[in-house]
């Protein structure tokens, strides 16, 4: 097993490098620089290049990489050209807020979207199925940005109940202020994947219903519950992992629209600011992170699977 | 000939029997003929009045008309062109680059197939809607960049279940059998695999439609969508929010214009892929990337 | 006589769909006594399943199900779910008949063998490991607590099945349903299981209702027989019985049309048409268009007839046949051997000399070889113009990765093929495109080996097509004339093969096999998938096509009867290698190799008569895996004649003194010959 | 020294994270930390009258060349050092540095050179004589760094204002903590103020709305106008901005003077007003706030919004329709009101048959496109524009030397001119506001930059109980009396 997540992490290598020589390149061909964010709209020409000379930029692009990648190697991101912090102390301080966030979402989705997805499974075709799926559907229509504003709008500003704007509270120092700020956006992005869970799940569900094995078990006199449960549920929900781990990933690295609205200090955020202040050293550090937690989930996901499913072995 | 046009007709009335297809069909048809023939509506959608800016639905307007005076009518008809073209185009971009990524990689295996899915791992790892922001970045803000970005977001879905289906197909007989006839890898990958593997492509085609709709949105919403005086359903939202309290109506209809069509597309997906399945007897594979405008 | 454990009374079932309900059950009685087994035999679709399910009230809600079952005096029809749940943990047990998917993959088979009686409170949670073990020991399964705890894939096909008898044997049940439980079986193991099953049986004293539609199985089982056509029961009675003198037209038929294993006959007898689909049954009795009494009886074409007894009371058999009584008592089997050494001296169409395919098995991650799946290891094989020659031998030994070594569709590791004496082993695309245009291929499933998405006139016109042929050999008129060659109408031109039942299909692969025009056709298992009555007919239009067009057939197969009836030359493989060839009748008269002859003595013959007294070498373990071949002779710790040597060297493939044949084995002779063919042989009880 | 205990916090949302602490490189993005973490020399009153800060006396010499300071005593910065003249000649220093003096050296041209006269006075002196106005105006940019933190300034504050920084988190918060030791008697009024960086203004606004903030700084006028209609608090300053259509008139049409001057009636001025800042301004034709020495509201009658002039000046262009139309008009995409008055312009185009396309661009790119004067024309607010006159000169189109747009030689001569008659004329108020109208003219009939309004920048929504707002000449927040309660 540590053999197998040794590999793993080995696989991870030319996924990053191709993706940090992807970026760069990209990061360059994108019109505009740091510069002018740093200097201001009334800066003169001379105040430029002695900025540009200062951060490095004015050397060659190969050159500025492999000097990002040797040092990158090592552990250090650099400092970011805009606030001057090390990029590892801000993504830092953003990646606990991410995967707060993410993990808050995944409840949501999770516990919207695995009882939907039971309950019209269990009676495909009725009317409590066609309502929960036009649920569904519903989840899956309405825009995430403009879930949030209805949210602030109705929860934040009308009722009073929550705040507009979420923090990063550390749950395990304060549990109800956690959950407080985490509500509303991980609600926000939490319902549109529940339709998806719900749908994904749903259908497994009945296919598995379908299957030999749940025939057999009708045969042997056990109760419908414990089929469901002891027998579909633990098939069903073998694929369902995967799913859920890459919706874990995308929360964590994705959420640009739930974090802008929200203004929640996720990493998202910090990508985002960084790309239109063109800080470069920030932009790769948040790319590398994001790739990192993605291959990261993805392992994590497989090792679950391979605990749960006992036909897979790892060697 | 008429052989397939009975198939056809068949398939297209069995799509129809399911009511939430038939309706989300004639939505899609209603909006996509409106979009067509903007030119012709009486309402102008660039007409700006600015004495009657921000006025809620009325006879004269219907809708209302947005913080420039001109009519969201207008401009939510018009904002269906610039989705449904954009949606078009991108599902087009991520099918002529998915699908054959999909064709060799699941073919040919080995060092192909490695290659091609190490790239859509990349592009899977990397959120879409982060993916699609460089990508406007580089090319600068138009139609064509957002077009051009939320295709490239869309080649991972074509390209794995283009993959899946030939990983599926490509050990079936009949594919063995055009091999054993002598068919070279291009025919048996284009004449053979391909035609059977269309069903689940076209659904994966209609999702991502939807998806596309709401990329495109999201992206407008982030201020990096078509640019304006283009109407567009995001941008409007994105506009609309800063008048929410004084003209709700203004991110109102267009949302409302918004969730309708990415339902309709939605709904005919997955009757289509339920028809098919019956038809097929095959099961649809969902989509990979479903988490666009996060 | 005692109460029957269960009682069919008036059954009937429908099914709605869509469109108007469809009657497939038409009304069925069925009387199952203790310590009884009832076979219920019929080609697919005729129901069986159904009844039997209905029977305990499995079937899905979209079944309307009208009539009256009582199951263990328990009248199923309407009961209470909860009733009905306590019933099947109780009363019956289920045996189904794909053993891979009757387990659930992700849980223990000990949890899952117990687990019903545990829900019905009838074994306290903490025993339930100790008696999961029993159960499984009481299967015959080596080291019971150890595979009480793994996990379906770990066990073999034949372990698995076994598994799924103990969980049906769990709570001791009056009944036991099996619904085609050997079918997805090699014969070696279908011999092992269904032995099993009837030991247990012997000392549950339950009774069993067996499905099935091998008539071998049946004569080998059952006690009474009921045979089903289109929804209904067409004749039933004891076995021996029914066999002696069957008295439905259809029974006669369908012994007539079966392949034997004692006999090598020219022609098969089999039953015109095809069997009738639920929604579009013929009026009157649903068999008389296939009927050979019915022709030109307008009474058989208006009015159902009864169930009925028929011949002497004691008897106890009934028919559902108006003309019952006219039924002719089957032919008995032709033995005329017809001349097959005519082929002999025609030059080698084929010759397969050592060959060996060898698949790289690939560690999932970084993709590295691990080791070799020995897939082919070592075949030989001679096939002449007009010549049919068989492959005969169990699940996985190698017979289609043979078949398709010789098409070029795998790389080969070593050894040579030659066709026409030009070898074809490393040829490039385009000289191997020009071999392929003689040697065509014809698959085992007729279901996935043709194009869904293309009209059939094209399925058969792709291959000409593809060498750019289509025009220069006559274009439509020439597909119409294939057509015709394999008993299609070319009216069906533009239908998809979806619209086509298996014979059918079956059919358009062979006429497509046909287009190029080859000399050697390849067909791997053509009949496997397809019921008795079309079985017989694809058989006799393979031999007609043979003799009309001087083909070369390969012919792969594991269905022994089937191979004995059309080849002239047949090798039999194990785990990737020939290890006996000889002329047919030589090899089905007088096998020399120890495999062949437990091969030979598994096969259920539809003979009830002598069951009782026939010797039988029941092979104990299933077919290793060929990752990783036994030392020596890879048959050995399965041969009742194994020694010392056998472990230590693998045998040469040679000439068999006094046979026509060769063998690769150390002690080749006879049956009953051989060191310690005593210790292994046993009667059936 | 004094021991009124400081207590509560206030809560302030902003849409912008600050880069840096340095007090010379100030821009809108620090506006709201630059007036509590340093002190000015001198301050102005709101309408413009100069008062003491860190000066308590500033003596103008008879000839204009020449100011002498006297410095409080009383003063120490928030490392506890104290305040001297020296800190106060390094600052200078840096700000006569081409490198060090960011936005404060182009102000520095006029200073000759600088002489401490003690720990706590110290003199001024200028190449040739000044006006008193761009003298005051030069004290009150002045703010004084630790000479010992200079180095750092950029990421370590170094002033002496109310409050020093405790916490930042980047992009998220800053928090301050009052300074103890402030020289003003009973202030700051809360211990400590917590800025939340919000992305978007609707965000803001609902964090206001539910109470999760105490105010909102530097929001858009529309949102100012609705919550102020709601019960909450708007406070506009007099340092407003001019919105002005910047034509880079070395490109183009934009090269023919009539075509420019066109657009001097091409503004519908009204409608920019209420569709940009919902009526928060005043239409103005020339880039002056109301309070400038230098507005003229007669121009706004004479250059009004009126496409048949402009067709007239259009026509007299001699330019064909395919030329008026061959450029793009450059929005910044992260300006909401930018967006909307940009199309209001691109309407009133194509009223006249010239139709244009809006190239819209965001953060970094826009604005090395704005400093690159890489663009045919775009909207940008200018500063200063309540100030001395010359001081537009600072604004990127409005510089008379290194023009980033219009570069070198200035192409338009007679504006420099203008603008140097403005700053070399001290005599009657006659001879300056000749000065002044003769600036205005230029302006009009050059239009390389039309102004269209002037308009609100740090406008504060607060809730009804925040109390203690100080106005500032430039609208920078001033922190040091608000309390909530
Ligand atoms: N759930 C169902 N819905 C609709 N029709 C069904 C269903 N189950 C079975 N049938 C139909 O009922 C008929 C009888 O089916 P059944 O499974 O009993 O056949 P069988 O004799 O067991 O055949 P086989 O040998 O193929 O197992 C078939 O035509 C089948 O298509
Ligand atoms: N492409 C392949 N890669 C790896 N192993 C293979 C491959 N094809 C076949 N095998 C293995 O080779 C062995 C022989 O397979 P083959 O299909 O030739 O058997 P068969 O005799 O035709 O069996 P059946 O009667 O089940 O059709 C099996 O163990 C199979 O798992
Ligand atoms: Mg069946
Ligand atoms: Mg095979």
């Amino acid at each position: 097993m540590i053999g197998y997540i040794l590999r793993r992490l080995v696989q991870l290598v030319p996924v990053l490098l191709l993706a940090s020589v992807a970026i760069w390149g990209m990061v360059y061909a994108v019109p505009g620089g740091p510069v002018g964010v740093i200097v201001g709209e009334n800066a003169s020409v001379e105040q430029i290049a002695a900025v540009r000379a200062q951060l490095g930029l004015d050397r060659p692009i190969h050159v500025q990489y492999l000097d990002w990648l040797l040092r990158a190697v090592q552990g250090d991101f650099g400092a970011s050209i805009h606030s001057r912090r090390p990029v590892m102390e801000l993504i830092e301080q953003r990646l606990p807020a991410s995967f707060q966030l993410g993990l808050a979402a995944t409840v949501v989705s999770l516990a919207v979207g695995v009882p939907v997805a039971i309950i019209s499974a269990m009676y495909p075709g009725s009317w409590i199925d066609r309502s929960l799926s036009a649920w569904n559907a519903l989840a899956l229509g309405v825009p995430t940005f403009w879930l949030g504003i209805l949210l602030i709008l109705f929860f934040a500003v009308q009722l009073r109940w929550l705040p507009a704007i979420s923090t990063h509270v550390p749950f395990w120092e304060n549990p109800f202020g956690a959950l407080r700020n985490l509500a509303l956006p991980a609600v926000t992005l939490g319902l549109y994947v529940s339709g998806i869970f719900a749908r994904f799940l749903r259908a497994s569900i009945v296919s598995e219903l379908g299957s030999d094995y749940v025939r057999t078990a009708r045969a042997k006199g056990l109760p419908e519950r414990q089929i469901l449960l002891g027998h579909v549920m633990r098939n069903a929900l073998l694929p369902f992992i995967t799913i859920v781990g890459l919706s874990l990933a995308n929360f964590i690295g994705g959420a640009v629209v739930t974090e802008a609205v929200f203004t929640y200090p996720g990493i998202a955020r910090l990508l985002i600011n960084a790309i239109s202040q063109r800080d470069y050293p920030l932009i790769q550090g948040c790319i590398v992170v994001i790739l990192v937690v993605y291959v990261f989930v993805n392992l994590v996901v497989d090792i679950l699977y391979a605990y749960a499913d006992p036909r897979i072995e790892y060697r | 000939m008429t052989a397939r046009l009975r198939r056809l007709s068949l398939a297209l009335a069995a799509l129809l029997a399911d009511r939430g297809a038939a309706i989300s069909l004639a939505f899609l048809v209603v909006v996509t003929l409106l979009a067509a023939g903007a030119g012709w509506l009486p309402m102008d959608a660039m007409r700006q009045d600015i004495l009657k800016a921000l006025e809620p639905p009325s006879a004269a307007h219907w809708f209302g008309t947005d913080e420039l005076g001109r009519d969201i009518l207008a401009r939510v008809i018009l904002g269906a062109r610039t989705s449904l073209q954009t949606a078009a185009g991108a599902v087009a971009i991520a099918a002529v680059v998915g699908i054959p990524m999909g064709l060799v990689a699941g073919y040919f295996g080995g060092w192909r197939d490695t290659v091609l899915m190490r790239f859509v791992d990349v592009l899977l790892a990397l959120p879409g809607i982060l993916f699609a922001m460089a990508i406007i970045a580089v090319l600068g803000r138009s139609q064509m960049a957002a077009l051009i970005a939320v295709g490239i977001t869309g080649v991972p879905n074509f390209a794995r279940i283009t993959r899946a289906q030939v990983l599926s197909l490509r050990s079936r007989d009949f594919v063995t059998a055009v091999e054993a006839f002598g068919a070279s890898s291009g025919y048996a990958m284009a004449r053979t695999i391909l035609p059977n593997a269309w069903s689940p492509i076209m659904v994966q085609a209609i999702v991502l439609a939807s998806l596309a709709i709401l990329l495109e949105a999201a992206l407008a919403f982030l201020g990096i969508g078509v640019p304006p005086p283009t109407p567009s359903w995001g941008e409007m939202l994105r506009t609309g929010k800063n008048y929410l309290h004084e003209a709700p109506h203004y991110a109102v209809l267009p949302g409302i214009a918004l969730t309708l069509t990415i339902l309709s597309f939605d709904t005919l997906g997955r009757a289509m892929s339920r028809v098919l399945e019956d038809r097929h007897g095959q099961a649809m594979p969902a989509g990979d990337r479903q988490e666009e405008g996060r | 006589m005692s109460a029957p454990v269960l009682s069919v009374r008036g059954l009937e079932v429908d099914f709605a769909g869509s469109g108007r309900p469809v009657p497939v059950i038409r009304g069925v009685d069925l009387d199952v006594h203790p310590n009884e087994i009832l076979c219920i035999v019929g080609e697919s679709g005729s129901g069986k399943s159904v009844t039997a399910l209905a029977a305990t009230g499995l079937l899905p809600p979209t079944a309307r199900v009208r009539g009256r079952v009582v199951l263990d005096g328990t009248d199923v029809t309407g009961a209470p779910p909860e009733v009905l749940r306590r019933l099947r943990g109780e009363a019956v047990g289920f045996i189904f008949q794909d053993p891979t998917t009757t387990l659930n993959p992700v849980l223990p088979v000990g949890r899952q063998i117990t687990e019903g009686q545990v829900a019905h409170g009838r074994l306290r949670q903490a025993d339930a490991p100790a008696r999961a073990a029993e159960l499984l020991g009481e299967v015959e399964i080596a080291d019971p607590e150890g595979r009480a705890r793994q996990y379906p894939h770990q066990f073999s096909g034949g372990m698995r099945q076994r598994a799924v008898i103990a969980m049906a044997m769990a709570g001791r049940p009056r009944l036991i349903i099996a619904d085609e439980p050997t079918t997805a079986l090699d014969v070696t193991v279908q011999a092992q299981v269904l032995d099993l099953l009837r030991r247990r049986q012997a000392e549950t004293g339950a009774a069993i209702v067996l499905i099935t539609h091998d008539l071998g199985v049946v004569a080998e089982v059952a006690d009474r027989v009921a045979v089903m056509y289109g929804g209904r029961i067409v004749e039933t009675g004891p076995v021996d019985a029914l066999f002696a003198r069957p008295r439905h037209p259809y029974t006669t038929a369908l012994l007539e049309s079966l392949p034997r294993l004692d006999t090598r006959g020219g022609r098969l007898d089999p039953i015109p048409g095809q069997p009738p689909l639920p929604g579009a049954l013929p009026a009157g009795c649903s068999f008389h268009p296939r009927c050979r009494l019915a022709a030109g009886r307008p009474r058989c074409a208006a009015e159902e007839p009864a169930l009925r007894p028929v011949g002497a009371a004691a008897a106890g058999q009934a028919a559902a046949c108006h003309f019952a009584e006219e039924n002719p008592r089957p032919k008995p089997p032709a033995t005329v051997a017809e001349a097959a050494a005519s082929a002999a001296a025609a030059a080698p169409l084929l010759q397969i000399e050592g060959l060996k395919v060898h698949f790289p098995l690939r560690s999932r991650v970084l993709r590295l070889t691990r080791g070799h799946v020995r897939a082919v290891d070592g075949v030989s094989l001679t096939v002449r113009a007009g010549e049919t020659v068989s492959l005969v031998g169990e699940s996985g030994c190698g017979k289609t990765t043979t078949g398709r070594a010789v098409m070029g569709l795998v790389p080969v590791t070593g050894g040579d093929i030659r066709f026409e004496g030009r070898s074809v082993v490393g040829l490039r695309r385009l000289a191997m495109r020009g071999v392929r245009r003689h040697m065509q291929y014809v698959f085992q499933d007729p279901f996935s080996s043709l194009n869904p998405v293309l009209p059939v006139e094209d399925v058969v016109a792709e291959p000409l097509r593809i060498h750019g042929l289509y025009d220069s050999f006559g274009g439509a008129r020439y597909i119409a004339r294939l057509f015709e060659m394999v008993g299609l109408s070319p009216t069906m031109f533009g239908r998809y093969p979806r619209e086509f039942s298996g014979g059918q299909k079956q059919r358009i692969g062979i006429a497509r096999a046909l287009a190029l025009k080859p000399r050697l056709v390849i067909l791997d298992e053509p009949v496997a998938a397809l019921d008795v009555s079309i079985q017989a007919q694809i058989l006799n239009l393979l031999q007609d096509l043979q003799r009309e067009l001087g083909l070369g057939y390969l012919f792969i197969a594991h269905n022994l009867s089937v191979v004995r009836q059309i080849s002239d030359r047949v090798a039999v493989m194990y785990l990737g290698r020939v290890v006996e060839e000889s002329d047919s009748d030589t090899l089905y008269e007088a096998p020399a190799h120890p495999y062949t002859q437990s091969l030979l003595s598994a096969v259920p013959v539809p003979e009830p008569a002598g069951r009782t007294g026939r010797g039988r070498i029941v092979l104990t373990g299933e077919i290793p895996n060929p990752a990783a071949p036994p030392g020596g002779c890879t048959f050995h710790p399965r041969c009742f004649r194994a020694t010392d040597r056998c472990r230590a060297e693998a045998p040469a493939f040679r000439p068999h003194p006094g046979l026509p044949s060769r063998v690769a084995c150390h002690h080749a002779g006879p049956p009953g010959t051989g060191a310690s063919a005593e210790r292994t042989e046993e009667a059936a009880p | 020294p004094r021991a009124t205990a400081q207590e509560g916090t206030l809560r302030v949302a902003v849409l912008n994270d600050m880069t840096n602490f340095d007090p010379m490189q100030f821009s809108t993005v620090n506006f709201f930390l630059i007036k509590n973490l340093y002190d000015s020399l001198i301050e102005y009153t709101e309408d413009g009258t100069p008062e003491p800060s860190l000066a308590t006396s500033w003596e103008i010499a008879a000839d204009n060349t020449a100011v002498t300071l006297t410095l409080r005593d009383d003063v120490t910065f928030a490392t506890g050092a104290r305040f001297t003249a020296a800190d106060v000649a390094a600052t200078w220093a840096k700000a006569n540095d081409p490198t060090a003096g960011k936005n404060v050296y182009p102000t520095m041209g006029i200073v000759a050179d600088w002489v401490v006269e003690g720990d706590h006075r110290i003199t001024l002196r200028f190449k040739n004589p000044v006006p008193d106005r761009q003298i005051l105006d030069l004290l009150q940019f002045s703010m004084p760094i630790e000479a010992a933190g200079i180095a750092t300034v950029e990421t370590q504050p170094a002033g002496t204002g109310a409050f020093r920084l405790k916490e930042r988190l980047v992009g998220q918060r800053i928090v301050l903590e009052a300074n103890p030791d402030y020289w003003r008697e009973g202030e700051p009024a809360v211990a400590t103020v917590e800025f939340t960086i919000f992305s978007d203004d609707a965000s803001a606004a609902a964090a206001l709305e539910s109470g999760a903030v105490d105010m909102t700084y530097m929001g858009q006028s529309r949102t100012a106008v609705r919550l102020g209609n709601s019960g909450f608090q708007v406070v506009t300053g007099p340092g407003k901005l001019a919105q002005v259509f910047r034509i880079n008139s070395t490109r183009g049409p934009f090269r023919n003077a009539s075509f420019r001057q066109a657009f001097n009636h091409l503004m519908n001025r009204e409608g920019i007003l209420r569709v940009g800042y919902a009526g928060l301004g005043a239409v103005s034709a020339l880039p002056w706030a109301p309070a400038s020495p230098a507005a003229d509201p007669s121009f706004n009658d004479e250059f009004a919004y009126d496409l048949d002039k402009a067709r007239a000046l259009l026509a007299a262009s001699g330019l064909s329709a395919a030329e008026m139309a061959d450029w793009k008009l450059l929005v910044n995409g992260s300006d909401e009101a930018a967006i909307a008055i940009s199309q209001v312009v691109q309407a009133s185009l194509a009223e006249v048959g010239v139709a244009i396309e809006l190239d819209i661009r965001q953060g970094a790119e826009f604005i090395d496109a704005l400093l690159g004067g890489d663009f045919a024309a775009v909207f940008g607010g200018v500063g200063n524009v309540q100030k001395f006159p010359s001081r537009l000169s600072t604004n990127s189109i409005y510089r008379t030397a290194n023009n980033p747009v219009l570069g070198e030689p200035h192409p338009h001569p007679r504006y420099v001119e203008a603008i140097a008659r403005v700053n070399s004329t001290i005599g009657s108020p006659e001879e300056v506001q000749a000065a002044y109208d003769n600036l205005n003219r230029v302006l009009v009939e050059e239009a390389f930059g039309v102004a269209t309004n002037s308009y609100e920048t740090g406008i504060i929504v607060a809730a009804p109980n925040v109390s203690g707002f100080v106005p500032d000449m430039d609208n920078l927040l001033v922190a040091r009396r608000l309390r909530a309660n």
